[in-house]
């Protein structure tokens, strides 16, 4: 499957600098999702997505980036099974992916604790293991103190934190994150990404996840997709090697190109 | 492990055939479309209940355990609504009602409607008199019909007068209890933009309750057309006209079950009319609106 | 605030002339024929002249008083028990009576199989209406034969103070072991459901008569407008004549009555049997009433009452007297 | 320009002093005290308006409009009320109909609460039963009378269902319209935490349609009594107990204008009481754990 | 009112670089808003803000910093007059501030072109100007395209777009922003930030902004406040110059220092 891999691109746009480098790693493993040609749209609306094609591999980073409104979250529906797509076709673990929303989405009804507790006991975990194993992940997020407070006790970060604890407290083999760390300063931000990491190499889940902060797609992602906007197309993307995580001077130079394409998908369009 | 849950990738053919394929598939996909197909759905479903429901009625009477004259079946009833259809008895009764109906109904939400927002925005008021208005919801409606009686005598004011009674504090509930839902944000935005209080009632609280007050109007209108059945006894024909509250009443005066059974279906039949031709469409609307269908089963 | 003016209004147009409408309340039932028969017949209308008469037909007893006590009908068709209530709950100031309508056709119907009042024990029988005509005289009644039962349905008997409608239904279904009901309920358990006669009201008065029915006015009415109701008594005197001679036809015109008023006739047997079990005529037969409330009284469903002044039958005694009628009594309790 | 809406700067004093004060005026202002105080404001309040109406009350029947035997005054009505009380009548019924009315509620909650998750999950169920049971609300509890004596002739069944019939089919269009009025993001959010339909309805439609429901079921309350004052006046005393619906008819048929006032008023209570001991906490405790209370008035 | 400006400092945290740096400017005219010794406490919770004081000139431009959780938008309630102080005294204009929430808070029954319309009419603004107005915020946002959408047809950012445009329909002299650009991409984010720097500087607004980006409000705020967790206090403030506007080197020493203060502000709670 890797090998009929073509990302779609737009016509005359030229590859960025490090664009299109491939590299072994966890890529040459059974591909865990993989989208041909897929199409949406919003009943009679023009096309949201047109022609996604891609291939994310088992135990594979992804980060996707794209403009606001380029239809990243609608993919992720569409790959969490929340949304059908219009055209073209999917492959997904049968078994559904967990899926840490754009807003924290969190039942007003339950606390902290509560919220992350039910994704453990629809996921059958018993009632003891339950309560430590909400307590943990909570204390991983740094929210050990707020466990029982209901979401509107709770600030815009810790809210979007609970729903990071209850997103890993799923146990899908597939992770969607739609923007996990917006609303986090950038301290608490940079623990939580090495946190992620750490469970991401522990538990060898498949993660794509959207973010606006290239440094963080560089920081995090094996891979980076580029959406284009209107209709939302993967219009470039880029590996990032283990160069890019020790030499800070490569990263820079990484996060300046994507940044750079992605200013011109913007232009393209203003 | 992975597996293909929707495999409708379209097979072959040129860029061009695929986009108008795709044009097709979205045009049969597009609201309008889904939208008649659901409408049809919408009136055969309860109509197929409505023959279960009526043959199960069938078989009853066909045990036999029943006397005849005591558990009519569907065609003795049938046969009774016929001859009051023929007298003209039904029509008049469905006309009056109706008529009735709709115009205390509207009046009720006239009347209601302004005293909810009121209750619902001052705390004083909603302390000293909400308690008052559920208390008023639950006076049966012939509690009434004595100080009708006395205020208004036989005159379609004391029919009216008995429907208002049970219709108003229901909706004034209804429209508070929708009220008492609405996210807190939406009234410090309403704060934060400058909205006057009367602003505030009509800009921001009105439309956020707008989904639970139709859900309050439509028991408001329950409670209304019960009442109006209810006042419809007080007495039959002469100043007050015959409406099928009167018709109801006369069949069980005579023991007469077919006029009953007639009666109650006529009363059940303008409900579901009502159901499906005004709140149906108005909570599919509002709902669809603001994004909350997705998922319902409405 | 319409219909309950319109006697005031009266007042201020023609003090003691007579009234521009006459309204006129009763129930679609036999032993309310007068009523019937004089609005069927046209005997009202032209016995009111210039009045207009509006008839208002009711289906329980308490709309009725209540339309009348609030001036919302002037004139109605009442059993003697909801008539003696008003009158006593509000001190005189609400009706009076001014004529009888219709006597007997009351009856204890039960089951075949119980054949004397012995059998009656433990069993479960209907009334109309608790503290009504026919509730009192089953209680004095079971009393007098040693049963005991309360108002609340405890006792050797139970008594279910329930519609006459329902009744018949219990009774065709079995929940019930009899009733004591007016017509034309009696004849239809007898006819349609196999009930049997077990006591004849009229056998436990004297001279087997008893008020079933009896005429009123609001009596501010009475005192504005004597004229009228002068007139109407003539309407209803002429109209129990009319029945009287009329025997033959008159199942019909009630039948007719009936199905405009209520929707339906009755069968044709059932109307014979009630009528047969009724008689009209204008005498309230007043002395009846004393023994009637304190058979009430007796019952523990009715409280003392004052009921002196109930009657004012002079204008009644006019129309008599007019029509070479013999005068009726009104037994010390009220003008005559 | 700049005004200075809460100038509560505690004047001087040292930083110890500050911080006990602030302590001080913190507890004050904690939950638990601010409870308490409202509390009182809302027996009071009620009270209060109640006290208005009844010299309103009082002050029309001093005009001297109407005969006092059609309107008594409200010291005539407690009079009446007060002979009610002395023969255990008054209780009798209140204990009867209260009775009746909390186990009746109770069954048609547990009945309707299922049917009405499952209509409001299944879309074909809905689509067929769902103006079927809005018909059936429509229906007035007279109109199963004669049904319910067929079946279960003159015993408390026959009460009990009548009362069914009025309130099942209201608490079941209230959890069906509180259902609808779910953002269709907590489904979504269901469905990726791995809910199973049974789940769905457990953990995640019930609780977030939750304060809808209650709305529905005080609608639902409303109707259960009013059904069951319906239900008492089919016979009073005899095989059926003796209720506040029967008092009222009695009072009727005596024409008795002073029972009929006390009825209407112990009923009236009732209902008051029942708002204030049971509605009004359990939907304050709803809205306050969601965060729904800022701003409300209630 | 400039002279008692004393931002409480935690005892033993020494001034960083670049902190305390007093500048001429706007800052010497009448002051908008005023806070002195604010404190606020939920319920019996512990105390949110203690002791918070600063003074915010009329027409400068604020951006307020700190860890996820630690009290800014109750700050930002605060002033707006929407929630109390426990204790402690406020000046705010008595005209109330313009507000753009953290979530986006529209009314769902309303399309975006509504939402922003409604700000205007509750403003006094004429029907038809209305129509135009807010069809001229909405290009400004780069929504156009998306005026009739209603708020559930939006994307993340799309919201947040409106609301920006909302809050900028309202003409009150001082406007609060909290985490205006949280959900867009770094190159609309940019364009935004010269939109409001145009605004601010064409309407000579006050405006008080929370970010989680250090560069964003080195970039567009005049002064920075940090403020501690738990509880919140003004901890260190740090005044941009121009110079920091021109050379990117200073702005990326000022961050660097910025960044480094809140992570010890962040470490003393861990
Ligand atoms: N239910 C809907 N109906 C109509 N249009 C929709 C709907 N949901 C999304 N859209 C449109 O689809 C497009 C993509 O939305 P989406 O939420 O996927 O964007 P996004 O890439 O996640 O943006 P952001 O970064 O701002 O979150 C937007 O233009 C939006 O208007
Ligand atoms: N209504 C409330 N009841 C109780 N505690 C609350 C309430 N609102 C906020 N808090 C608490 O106040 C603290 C500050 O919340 P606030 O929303 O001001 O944080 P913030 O600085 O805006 O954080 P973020 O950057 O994550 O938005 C949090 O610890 C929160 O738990
Ligand atoms: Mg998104
Ligand atoms: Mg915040």
């Amino acid at each position: 499957m890797t090998q009929t891999l073509t990302p779609a691109r737009e016509p005359g746009s030229a590859p960025g600098a490090g664009e299109r480098r491939k590299e072994g790693g966890p890529r040459d493993s059974a591909p865990a999702v993989v989208l041909e040609n897929l199409g949406k749209r919003f009943g009679a609306g023009p096309a949201v997505l047109e022609n996604v094609s891609a291939t994310v591999a088992q135990g594979e980073f992804v980060a996707l980036l794209g403009a606001s409104g380029c239809g990243k979250s609608t993919l992720l529906n569409i790959i969490a099974g929340l949304d059908v797509p219009t055209s073209g076709a999917l492959e997904v673990p049968s078994d559904g992916a967990a899926f840490m929303f754009q807003d924290s989405s969190l039942f007003p009804w339950l606390s902290a604790a509560g919220n992350v507790e039910l994704a453990l006991k629809l996921r059958g975990v018993g009632r003891a293991e339950r309560t430590v194993r909400a307590r943990e992940l909570l204390e991983l997020v740094n929210l050990g103190h707020a466990a029982d407070k209901r979401p509107h006790e709770l600030s815009g970060g810790m809210r979007q934190r609970v729903a990071l604890a209850r997103s890993l407290a799923q146990d899908r083999a597939v992770l969607l994150m739609d923007e996990p760390f917006a609303a986090l300063d950038a301290i608490t931000r940079e623990l939580l990404h090495n946190e992620l990491e750490r469970v991401w190499r522990e538990t060898g889940r498949t993660i794509i996840f959207v973010t606006h902060n290239v440094r963080e797609a560089v920081r995090l992602g094996q891979r980076v997709l580029l959406l284009s906007s209107r209709p939302g197309t993967v219009v470039a993307e880029w590996d990032v090697s283990d160069e890019h995580r020790t030499n800070a001077g490569a990263a820079g130079e990484l996060t300046a190109g994507i940044t750079a394409r992605l200013r011109e998908e913007i232009r393209r369009h203003a | 492990m992975p597996e293909t849950p929707t495999a409708t990738l379209p097979a072959g053919g040129s860029a061009e055939d695929l986009r108008t394929l795709e044009a097709g598939l979205d045009s049969l996909q597009s609201e309008p479309a889904r939208r008649r197909r659901l409408d049809l759905s919408r009136i055969l479903l309860p109509l197929a209940a409505l023959l279960v429901l009526v043959l199960a009625w069938q078989f009853y009477v066909t045990l036999g355990l029943r006397r005849r004259d005591q558990v009519p079946g569907p065609l003795d009833v049938l046969g009774s609504l016929g001859l009051l259809w023929q007298e003209g008895t039904a029509q008049e009764a469905i006309w009056t009602s109706l008529q009735r109906g709709v115009v205390g109904f509207a009046i009720s939400i006239a009347v209601a409607t302004p005293i909810g927002l009121l209750l619902s925005q001052v705390r004083v008021l909603r302390r000293a008199f909400g308690p008052l208005v559920s208390g008023l919801q639950v006076l049966p409606s012939v509690a009434w019909v004595p100080a009708a009686i006395i205020w208004f005598g036989l005159s379609d004011a004391t029919v009216y007068f008995v429907m208002f009674m049970g219709a108003i504090p229901s909706i004034i509930n209804g429209l508070i209890s929708g009220v008492d839902q609405i996210p807190p944000q939406y009234r410090r935005v309403g704060r934060i933009l400058g909205a006057s209080r009367w602003e505030m009632a009509l800009h921001v609280v009105l439309p956020a309750a707008l989904p639970g007050y139709v859900g309050g109007l439509k028991q408001g209108w329950a409670f209304s057309w019960r009442s109006l059945m209810a006042a419809e006894i007080i007495a039959m024909g002469g100043t007050l006209g015959f409406g099928l509250g009167s018709l109801l009443e006369q069949g069980r005066q005579l023991a007469d079950m077919g006029v009953v059974m007639s009666a109650i279906l006529v009363i059940l039949f303008v409900g579901i009319a009502v159901e499906l031709l005004v709140f149906a469409p108005v909570e599919k609307r509002l709902l669809r609106g603001r994004g909350l269908l997705a998922g319902s089963t409405r | 605030a319409t219909a309950n003016n319109n006697s005031a209004k009266n007042d201020a147009v023609t003090q003691t002339g007579a009234a521009a409408t006459l309204r006129l309340g009763y129930f679609p039932n036999v032993t309310h024929a007068p009523a019937i028969a004089g609005l069927q017949e046209g005997i009202f209308a032209r016995d009111l002249g210039t009045t207009k008469l509006t008839a208002q037909v009711f289906n329980a007893g308490p709309s009725a008083i209540e339309a009348l006590n609030a001036g919302a009908i002037d004139a109605a068709y009442l059993g003697p028990n909801p008539a003696i209530n008003a009158y006593a709950k509000s001190s005189g100031a609400s009706l009076r009576i001014i004529a009888g309508a219709a006597s007997g056709g009351a009856q204890l119907v039960v089951k075949p199989s119980i054949t004397s009042a012995a059998q009656l024990k433990g069993k479960v029988l209907a009334t109309p209406q608790l503290g009504g005509t026919q509730d009192v005289a089953l209680r004095s009644w079971l009393a007098g034969r040693g049963l005991k039962t309360t108002p609340v349905g405890g006792g050797d008997v139970t008594i279910n103070p329930t519609g006459n409608a329902q009744t018949l239904k219990l009774f065709q279904d079995g929940k019930l072991d009899g009733a004591w009901l007016p017509e034309p309920w009696a004849s239809r358990l007898v006819l349609q459901a196999g009930a049997k006669v077990l006591v004849n009201e009229a056998d436990l008065w004297h001279e087997g008569q008893f008020s079933t029915t009896v005429l009123v006015v609001n009596k501010a009415f009475l005192d504005a407008h004597p004229q009228t109701v002068e007139a109407l008594l003539k309407g209803h005197v002429d109209s129990i004549r009319w029945l009287d001679a009329h025997q033959r036809e008159a199942a019909a015109v009630i039948n007719a009555g009936l199905k405009d008023a209520a929707g339906q006739p009755l069968a044709p047997d059932v109307m014979d049997r009630a009528l047969a079990g009724l008689a009209f005529s204008p005498d309230p037969l007043a002395a009846t009433f004393p023994e009637l409330l304190a058979h009430g009284v007796a019952a523990g469903v009715a409280g003392p009452a004052d009921i002196k002044g109930i009657f004012d039958l002079a204008p009644l005694n006019k129309v008599l007297k007019a029509a070479g009628q013999k005068p009726v009594p009104a037994a010390g309790l009220g003008t005559q």
